[in-house]
């Protein structure tokens, strides 16, 4: 065992931790900050400060310098979420394009791709959106109904997309596409980037049940799309999806840990303020919670540890996706159960704000569907790691 | 033995479910839940309950009530919380409870006939903030001439009322008080939350006027905040009912990988241990309820258990209501979101599950010879 | 709601008090007595005190008189398996048959079955066994493999059964047997009613965790026995089995209940012993398990209710079994959690007894496989009560 | 970063495993097990783990030791615990660990050779009868000049050690006394139990000349405790594991209704979430046994979290390994028990998960700035 980092990687994490702090205004670590200003504010004071950081290097931490990336180790990437997180940062509102599209894109792209798509992420000039479930094919990917028809070099995209990040906000989308009229399941499907400027492109946003909208549905309607904006190769689509979603596997759940964990001490607090903390029984919840917490960070370095021996994590990132989802969403249970007969107010009191744990709370909901729901993570466990039988 | 409802109740259940059905469904529910600046009782509904006589049920004959018990108000919390009822039909049953308990003839006769005709909105104030039910979770003071002082959270309709039966600490200990709150040395204020299907506020007197009904002690307080747990724990058994037969609907439908959604074991195991912990949590609040009618020996017992496993099945069924819907469940736009707040707030309301669990504690282990 | 007796039914309630207050020896109620006693004698006390009762007019509660029940009422029965557990009356010997068996007999059994096997059992002259299960049959029953070829007017049985109940004590067994060659699943198959000490029928004890033996294997070898000696038909076997299984819904759980709370008061007296009956956690856990045992006594008074109706419970009797199954095992994990560092002891001190609790505390394990296990049950309210589809 | 057994540490375990599945598989332990009047202590067994040097993996080299930590010695307690290996091998371990943290160098030299080479048998006692693991569980009084007065429950192996390490209050508070269990003064009774893996007895003393390792307190006394919870855990985690392999072996094979049981889904995903506890308490082990080797700050907290996380995981696994053979799961003939009976016993030894969890809450909840 040696969990500590070489000296380059701590020289990293020094030079990070101060560009931060330097970096981040005072007010946007405050409490509520971020509840109250608006959703577009919120959004380009976001785009913008994530540009900034791109330009001073900390942008693309383990990306090969040639793509625009920093060409660091997997422990620099890690020490990179911990800190961000740490410093309250805000979230990067171009998760979804730098977690997945860019590898998949160095891996399968042209030079072209290469060059035109990875820069401008890292920059924010472009901020992409993900267009793969539909309303009938939800865990089910292979339902998708979304058609492209080929017309001369163009296809004609129509279909609906649903649950897509910041659908209202994005500039590109990349998206299944069943290009082959008439195949079925996983046959016949391209990846399509689409420009959310295009003509044809609608979008509405969902509104969440904690009142605040990050998704969106994307209607597409007789939209344009050149035939050489396509990832991977027409009719090779869902290889190059199942590649593409692999890239969850680079997340150790160490960014989750030192979020949660966070969360965890604003709960104590908020438990203490009302008295609640000496509670015998809410105690033992509360150390429930971080036996599941510290366990979390735990898997992290187990996982770190084999990114940087190169193995294959495979399967194993469904436990990941399985610890930390369900850890979050229990946190906030007993956040609930500590508030007593005041759980339904924002303010049980006169000096307690509790609308950002609130509105968490209500997010935490949703963390065991998204990325595959707790039941489809269950179902890679079982079958991919314990080998039992393929049932139903 | 008899151990379920008679005809006669099966068919107020049917008549409450059908109006709810016919005049207030999930749409009329959702008007008030996206109105958090409206009061959250629309006239057309009270009025209705107020024809129908649901706010008599527990009210005396001689005062215009049928003078039923809390078996039959039950029927009518369980049909509320099946439809995420909004507006403040359980507050003011239950400051009707109190005056009937523990008010003097006059308070009676001028309270409860208003009351049951659904001519009067009450509530109760019987904590304060971060309290919980028992006397030591009241932060009010009362003085020998019946002056209240301090303050008092999350109370429901508080602003549509116009009566409030507080919960005061005077100088012979626990009483309850009848209170205008329009008048002087009120000050009423509202409180924000999740749960669109009610309406809360805080009360802070300041000398303020109000009048002790005469037989009230701490042992009525407790009786009264057991009342409003069993028809807490009927509305969380409704939620819970409503919330899980929605869920199995939808996952007959739904179709993912060429099946039926509720066709995975997985899932359908989970149903089934949901059904088998509502369908317990539902005897559970017939027994208590009946326990209390009739002053059983054990219906102290009985009420905790039932507010236990009401609060239970209503977690855990609203919680697997949003799972199970997939993305959509966790939408604005979908119902699953009303039956899980409802169910947050209703939880730990007349005593979170630790509490009740404690109290079982004492009578099932301290008692023991 | 009317949750009382009728004066006929508590007139019997006092009777059957008064009867077993005189009966039952009080050396009997003493703890550990039983587990004092060897198997053999406790068999033979058991049996001789059932045949007593029996004679004094306490047997087949609510079986009609002609064939020499008392006749009685659904009331009458839940007051029976109430009053003989609160009296700590020992279980009976003969269960399988009395629960199983006699209601399948009067149902479709022949004028002489009825007259031969009823009245012997009711005076415990015939203890019966129950051989349905096979060492490959265990939930699925109709996997099962013992044959049984015509030869003249006689079967010969060949097999293997398991989980029989008093194998090595039983006269008789009623046996699931293969009587068509070549038949699969639910097809060819009889109920035969074989004798425990014919020629072939060997008995081999199975020895429990607990170290206590209940269960048997019985093997069967070349067993010949009358083809006239089969309930409900030659090939109507299944239909036969489904019909005696069904019997299991006259339960209502009020016997479970009274035992359990029993059990429950035992539990809190060992917590005061040890002092943590004041230990605020242990506590919920109490008030946790009380919950659910007093969630049980309400669910058998609506059964009894509901049969009293004359309503057919159908699967709701799933339901019963995963309350009263689950629930069991639970209190006893909160038994083994409120010794402590002593839970592996015996005798954690020197006054405290614990081998008897302890033993049941193993028998809770098997309650949730056998009669259906907790997954079979799930799976027949999901199909049967919800009405989900069909799965696997 | 490293998190991780290095290849030597592999190579232990495959070693010990190796060696266990050779020369002390699950016959050699049911012959022990089901022989409740033997000594439960295999003299072949011994022999060998003593020339194998698996007592010597915390010795300092100076005394014939190997001078390694926790971190090795955790990879042996969880082959031993995916064995259910009987014997006497951890209380010596850390009857080892109180001399070599607390003892004069003249106790050292006396104790840990001979222990490391396995010709001594030795144990702890570090509590009464009841008593939990912290100094208000200590039933044992010391003078001045060492005679202990009390009693110790629960003392592994006692009937065949030739030396006890037992926590005592003395007028200078807790402090930890070499005892040989021989001498006058000193009651060594049987105490039957329910695990065949183990052998236990209490300890009384009346006037017994011990002798106090000098560098002991109550610090000392904590830390030999969280030592004895690692190794436990590492136990635990070693039968959790164990019992998931074996119970998806098992469904793998057997057929039920034409099908594997193991690919009905209710039982699949509670095997998958049986393997994300198991590994969540693998990791936790390791984490915490480096924590303590290395004395990292949070080293404690990570004991805490270990003993926990291990207890949640060889309870459900091993639960879940009987229920899930179905009947034969449940007889004595099939192994299931063994680990069953195991994992009930190691859960609340060295602390149970309301102890471990209530110090979380003291590190976690009161320690908040």
């Amino acid at each position: 065992m040696d969990l500590t980092h070489p000296p380059a990687e701590e020289r990293f994490r020094a030079e990070l931790r101060a560009w931060l702090a330097e970096n981040i205004p005072a007010a946007w670590t405050e409490p509520g900050f971020w509840a109250g200003v608006g959703e577009a504010e919120g959004f380009d004071l976001r785009r913008d400060w994530e540009r900034r950081k791109a330009l001073a290097g900390f942008a693309g931490i383990d990306w090969p310098v040639e793509y625009g990336g920093r060409g660091g180790t997997p422990g620099m990437r890690a020490i990179y979420d911990q800190e961000t997180q740490l410093a309250r940062a805000p979230r990067s509102v171009n998760t979804l394009g730098l977690a997945f599209l860019a590898p998949t894109v160095m891996a399968v792209g042209t030079p072209e791709q290469k060059r035109d798509i990875l820069g401008p992420m890292l920059r924010n000039e472009v901020i992409w959106c993900q267009g793969f479930s539909e309303p009938g094919a939800g865990s089910d990917l292979a339902a998708l109904r979304t058609s492209g028809v080929l017309d001369g070099d163009e296809y004609v995209v129509n279909g609906q997309k649903v649950w897509t990040t910041f659908a209202n906000r994005g500039d590109k989308i990349f998206t299944l596409v069943r290009t082959e009229p008439g195949s079925r399941r996983h046959h016949g499907i391209s990846l399509l980037l689409i420009d959310m400027h295009a003509p044809g492109v609608e979008v509405r946003p969902i509104r969440q049940m904690s009142g605040v909208s990050e998704f969106g549905e994307v209607f597409l309607t007789d939209v344009r799309v050149a035939a050489s904006e396509c990832l991977g190769g027409i009719g090779n689509g869902w290889a190059t999806a199942m590649l593409l979603l692999s890239f969850e596997r680079g997340a150790s759940g160490i960014s989750q840990y030192t979020g949660f964990r966070r969360s965890y001490d604003e709960i104590v607090r908020v438990a203490r303020a009302l008295g609640r903390d000496t509670d015998p029984v809410l105690r033992q919840e509360l150390g429930r919670r971080m036996v599941e917490l510290e366990c979390l960070r735990y898997h992290s370095m187990h996982v770190l540890t084999q990114v940087e021996q190169g193995r294959d994590l495979g399967a194993e990132s469904s436990i990941t996706k399985l610890q930390w989802s369900e850890t979050y969403q229990d946190l906030f249970e007993t956040f609930d159960a500590l508030l007593g007969a005041d759980v339904a107010l924002t303010h049980p009191t006169a000096d307690l704000d509790l609308t950002t744990l609130r509105q968490e709370s209500f997010w935490t909901r949703s963390v065991t569907i998204w990325g595959g729901s707790s039941q489809v993570q269950r179902t890679i466990v079982a079958e991919r790691v314990l080998g039992l039988p393929r049932g139903s | 033995m008899f151990f379920a409802l008679t005809d006669e109740q099966r068919a107020l259940a049917a008549t409450v479910r059908d109006f709810l059905a016919d005049r207030f469904d999930l749409t009329a529910v959702r008007a008030v839940f996206t109105d958090p600046d409206g009061d959250g009782h629309p006239p057309e509904l009270w009025k209705a309950i107020g024809e129908q006589g649901w706010l008599a049920v527990c009210v005396p004959a001689r005062f215009d009530g049928l003078g039923l018990g809390l078996l039959d108000a039950q029927i009518i919390a369980r049909a509320f919380g099946a439809g995420v009822i909004p507006g403040p039909w359980l507050p003011t049953v239950l400051a009707g409870e109190a005056v009937r308990l523990a008010g003097s003839a006059d308070q009676a006769a001028a309270v409860l006939a208003p009351l049951a005709a659904g001519d009067l909105v009450a509530t109760v104030a019987l904590r304060g903030p971060g309290g919980g039910y028992d006397h030591t979770g009241i932060a009010v003071r009362a003085t020998a001439g019946g002056r209240l002082g301090g303050v008092a959270s999350g109370v429901e309709y508080l602003e549509v009322a116009g009566l409030v039966v507080v919960a005061a600490v005077g100088p012979a200990g626990v009483g309850l008080y009848l209170l205008d709150p329009r008048g002087p040395g009120v000050t009423v204020t509202t409180q924000r939350g999740f749960d669109g299907t009610t309406r809360l506020a805080s009360l802070s007197l300041a000398d303020a006027a109000a009048t002790r009904l005469p037989a009230s002690d701490a042992a009525v307080a407790a009786d009264l905040v057991r009342r409003g747990a069993l028809l807490t724990a009927a509305d969380l058994v409704g939620v819970a009912r409503a919330a899980l037969t929605r869920t199995v609907a939808h996952d007959i439908d739904r179709v993912q990988f060429g099946r039926p959604v509720g066709s995975f074991q997985a899932l359908a195991h989970h149903l089934a241990d949901l059904h088998v912990a509502v369908t317990m949590a539902e005897h559970a609040v017939l027994y208590a309820a009946h326990a209390l009618d009739t002053a059983l020996p054990d219906a102290e017992l009985a009420l905790a258990v039932a507010k236990s496993k009401a609060n239970q099945a209503a977690g855990d069924a609203t919680a697997a209501m949003i799972q199970y819907h997939g993305g959509i469940g966790y939408t604005w736009e979908h119902d699953a979101h009303f039956f899980y707040k409802r169910a947050k707030r209703q939880i730990p309301a007349f005593g979170d599950t630790p509490a009740h669990l404690e109290r079982i504690a004492v009578l099932t282990v301290d008692a023991l010879p």
